[in-house]
């Protein structure tokens, strides 16, 4: 296969798989009741998420952006190096932190409403209106 | 990439979906959770494709392993089926 | 009740196809840096980084991570603020992991990987700025050897006291050395260090020394939402009966 | 020794030192906050007179030009609304100094989530980075979910859990924003996005401005997306209750403001704001009406006010951004006054009913005076605050030629002195039950509230104290150019 139609390829598997963990995830939240079912939802979400960035930041033919010793000798042979994006590794590093801070405190939240209600289906928690 | 490398990551994300659609509909919590697990896995190797080791180190590490502590964990204090 | 789901399914179907429209607009696997081409051109002449993801966290987008460390913290702080009302329960081991004892094979693999563990997570956020990985990574490893310990051992428990300490003074050293930048004339998280030579361990200033910080950091606040998370269910119990008032 | 990197630095310093200092003594956890917060309102005073139209502050950090690093921007407008955001927060410690019910380890968790959610406020107003603004967007977010589930005898961890869902939804819909103008421009600073906003083809502008405008909306508790606010305005600890008015939900205003005016250039973005904030006003302000908790009353009438800033915003007139300016300054104070006179009103009443207030007006003079200062204030009576911010923004309507829209704003005042002054009656006009022990303020939280009640009035009878800095701050906002020059002024070059 050319490299052209590989490439067409990979861009709606990494897009379109990262778009549908996140399509799935929110079908998840929006139809689910149980709220620990809601909390893995969100989870792929945010899977979802960090896939699409890191997709942004490849680029073609790239290394890791490390300049190891290997790499710096290549470079002082004169081999031209391409490194992909660093920047969006950096962002999904603090998404990925970020996420698991949000997914802690809400199943805290889960395991009090659970000792409160002695239950964890979400229509079944109503004491304040919508 | 490569045919074959392309090949396998068509693969893979095929699975990444079953296994999230998988996630969403089981109604046993602790096995979704374990299958969730999963997802971090193959999302790891993805980054390592990427060329984005320090991130498929992280998802690896808190993907595979602490999400999926403190979700067993809670489970472990509420309910296990889902209803 | 049907009828939602078809109708979410529907929605959601509309939204993805927008969505991927908008990102098929952006090529995959294209060269377009523009930050990004000076972050790797600079990091190995200024900084003297390996690692460009490394130096992108710890320096260009320090404030970034700072932030971040902050959310683990307030993670932590507010999952024991949700979770607690009194002091003394931390210390009070919870009944329910004393009566089920871990099999002999759990208990020696811990004791044995636990060392380990703490090892590797030491050597990956040590050389942080030189191969993949560093602070983040090296305190979720620490933090799952430790783990291993709570689950294998029932009896044993996290000195609350050092956690705090930890992760305070860890904590205190990451905004610490941004101030000292500022207290030296330069900018808040500027390196105000030699930076040596490249791929050496001692090299890149302070961001290592940051990335060190992160990683204690991490490891304490880790440990401290695993412990908490061990040890509900003294407390939720005896708070919950008079909890009901409405 | 002013600069707007301690905005952040300190809290987050002090924060994370904060239970060490309880090891050396136990009131040093109460006494440090506030000394902190107290440097943090002189720092902003003397930042915002330094401050000036053609001459913001920009901080840069860790010693790279912007484009590079990160940089703050303490511009008129960014500066006012931080400086608002950090007097307030040195009257919410102050409120909350001798807090009765938060004892002592409980006391330490409470002053690091004040503390960290004062700094994300400002930290989302004053970064010059958008992620570094999503960044500070969550910290305000998480500390605020644990601070609405603080107390454990109330329904807070579900008004938690709500606030919890929708908030993950904002974050994603803003990554989501984020991730494409990352992909087209390869940039995170606003004023070089704001640049090069051009290069993004117009359709996927429209996209990425709905994302965005979703994300922050969620924050900024525009109608339909508030479903969470009144829940946890009510269930959380009193003062927080004006925290989450006058600090998150200026900060979500603030991303969506600054979102609309400098980074895209879309002109129905501005009259998109003035739709949505005309459907929050109409709905806020009918569902406060029906109310019969005080402290979900004085949340939809808190949601009716953002409505109206964001009318005020979206006119895009010089008076409009004046006047919007104006009633963001008022609501921060009088709703902080509101909320916490109130919440000493139904004290030791658990459901909190408006009717639990019956006769207070004669068991606590001082705090129900206040509490009616503050109601007369927000529906706009002439000798108060309140007064001005209402006359300037009916001034940008009919300079608008919008006559309708001057007629509802007009007819919504006239809801809200309906169920203001329902409150008032049973206040002043009904026997006192006895249910409920009357509760007396503290001289500590007495006087918060005093400063507060004098700002109300003072600002009413001299308004020209703060319009000087609002028309500064006006100009600041309206001149794009001078922004992104500020901060790239070597955009020409290259």
């Amino acid at each position: 296969m050319s490299e052209l139609t590989i490439n067409q390829i990979l861009t709606y598997t990494f897009y379109g798989t990262s778009l549908l963990l996140i399509m799935i995830g929110f079908y998840g939240v929006l139809t689910k009741k149980n709220l620990i079912k809601i909390m893995l939802s969100f989870s792929i979400v945010d899977s979802g998420v960090n896939l699409l960035l890191i997709s942004i930041g490849y680029i073609n033919n790239g290394t890791a952006p490390i300049f190891s010793p290997s790499i710096m000798e290549k470079i002082h042979k004169g081999i031209s190096v391409q490194m992909v994006d660093p920047v969006p590794q950096a962002l999904v590093l603090t998404a990925i932190v970020i996420g698991f801070g949000v997914t802690a405190v809400g199943l805290a939240l889960i395991v009090r409403l659970y000792r409160h209600h002695n239950t964890t289906n979400i229509d079944e928690i109503k004491n304040l209106k919508w | 990439m490569t045919t074959l490398l392309t090949a396998l990551i068509i693969i893979g994300a095929l699975i990444l979906i079953i296994v999230s659609i998988y996630v969403v509909s089981h109604k046993d919590l602790l096995v979704a959770t374990i299958a969730s697990s999963i997802i971090s896995l193959i999302l790891s190797a993805f980054y390592f494709v990427l060329q984005a080791p320090d991130v498929a180190l992280t998802e690896a590490a808190i993907g595979v392993a602490l999400t999926t502590i403190i979700f067993v964990v809670t489970i472990k204090n509420t309910k296990r089926e889902e209803e | 009740m049907k009828l939602k789901g078809v109708i979410i399914f529907i929605l959601l179907a509309y939204i993805f196809f927008i969505l991927i429209g908008g990102f098929l607009s952006v090529q995959f696997g294209k060269n377009r840096m523009n930050v990004a081409k000076a972050y790797i051109e600079k990091t190995p002449k200024d900084l003297q980084v390996a690692n460009v993801v490394t130096a992108v966290v710890v320096n260009y987008r320090g404030f970034d991570t700072l932030g971040e460390v902050t959310v683990l913290f307030l993670a932590s702080t507010g999952l024991a603020s949700i979770l607690f009302r009194r002091r003394e329960i931390h210390t009070e081991l919870n009944p329910r992991r004393r009566s089920v004892q871990a099999s002999r094979i759990v208990q020696v693999a811990g004791k044995a990987l636990f060392p380990l563990m703490i090892l590797l997570g030491g050597y990956v956020f040590i050389h942080g700025h030189l191969t993949p990985g560093g602070g983040f990574q090296g305190g979720v490893i620490i933090a799952t050897g430790y783990l291993f310990l709570l689950i294998a051992y029932r009896k044993f428990a996290v000195k609350h006291n050092t956690i705090t300490w930890i992760e305070s003074l860890a904590g205190a050293t990451f905004a610490g050395l941004g101030i000292m930048g500022l207290i030296l004339g330069k900018d808040f998280l500027e390196n105000f260090m030699l930076t040596g030579k490249l791929n050496d361990l001692l090299s890149g200033g302070i961001i290592p020394l940051i990335y060190i910080a992160v990683g204690f950091k991490v490891a304490a606040e880790l440990t401290g939402i695993l412990d908490t998370l061990l040890s509900i269910s003294v407390d939720v119990n005896t708070n919950s009966k008079n909890n009901n008032n409405e | 020794m002013v600069s707007p990197i301690y905005f952040i630095a300190l809290p987050l310093l002090t924060a994370f030192l904060l239970p060490l200092f309880g090891k050396i003594h136990k009131s040093l956890i109460r006494i440090i906050p506030g000394l902190l917060f107290a440097y943090l309102a002189v720092n902003a005073v003397v930042l915002l007179m330094q401050t000036s139209v053609d001459k913001p502050i920009i901080t840069e950090i860790a010693g790279w030009a912007p484009p590079l690093g990160i940089n703050l921007m303490f511009t008129p407008f960014s500066g006012f609304i931080a400086t608002v955001i950090s007097l307030l927060a040195f009257l919410v410690w102050a409120y909350s100094y001798l807090f009765k019910k938060v004892e002592f380890d409980n006391a330490v968790k409470y002053f690091v989530l004040l503390m960290l959610i004062v700094a994300g406020s400002i930290g989302v107003v004053i970064t010059g980075d958008i992620f570094n603004q999503f960044v500070f967007l969550e910290i305000t977010s998480i500390s605020a979910y644990s601070l609405t589930a603080f107390y454990r005898g109330r329904d807070g961890a579900e008004a938690a859990f709500k606030y919890l869902i929708v908030g993950s939804f904002s974050s994603v819909f803003i990554l989501l924003g984020i991730a494409l103008i990352y992909g087209h421009l390869g940039t995170l600073n606003m004023a070089d996005i704001a640049a090069n906003i051009d290069k993004i083809p117009p359709k996927l502008k429209v996209l990425i401005f709905i994302l965005l405008f979703v994300g922050f909306g969620i924050e900024a508790e525009m109608f339909p997306l508030n479903g969470w606010a009144p829940d946890a305005y009510s269930q959380a600890p009193g003062p927080i209750g004006s925290v989450f008015a006058a600090m998150t939900s200026k900060a979500g205003l603030y991303a969506l403001i600054r979102m609309i005016y400098t980074l895209f250039d879309i002109s129905s973005a501005y009259k998109t704001l003035l739709i949505m904030g005309v459907i929050t006003l109409v709905f806020a302000e009918t569902i406060a009406l029906r109310q019969e908790k005080i402290k979900r009353m004085l949340a939809y009438s808190s949601i009716g006010q953002i409505g109206l800033i964001m009318i005020a915003f979206g006119l895009n007139t010089q008076l409009g951004i004046f006047a919007g300016l104006f009633v963001l300054f008022n609501h921060a104070v009088i709703k902080s006054l509101l909320f916490l006179s109130a919440s000493f009103l139904v004290y030791n009443s658990k459901v909190k009913y408006i009717s639990d207030l019956e006769g207070m007006g004669k068991q606590m003079p001082l705090t129900a005076l206040l509490f009616s200062l503050g109601a007369f204030a927000i529906v706009g009576l002439p000798p108060f605050s309140g007064f001005w911010g209402k006359l300037y923004l009916l001034m940008a309507t009919a300079n608008k030629g919008m006559v309708v829209l001057l007629a509802l704003i007009l007819s919504v005042s006239i809801v809200e002195i309906v169920y203001y002054f329902r409150v008032i009656h049973r206040l002043y006009f009904r026997e006192y039950t006895g249910k409920y022990q009357v509760q007396k303020p503290r001289w500590n939280a007495m006087a918060a509230m005093l400063i507060l009640g004098l700002t109300i009035i003072v600002v009413g009878l001299y308004p020209d104290l703060i319009t000087s800095y609002i028309q500064q701050a006006t100009d600041a906002l309206i001149d794009k150019q001078n922004y992104i020059h500020s901060v790239l002024p070597n955009l020409g070059l290259n």
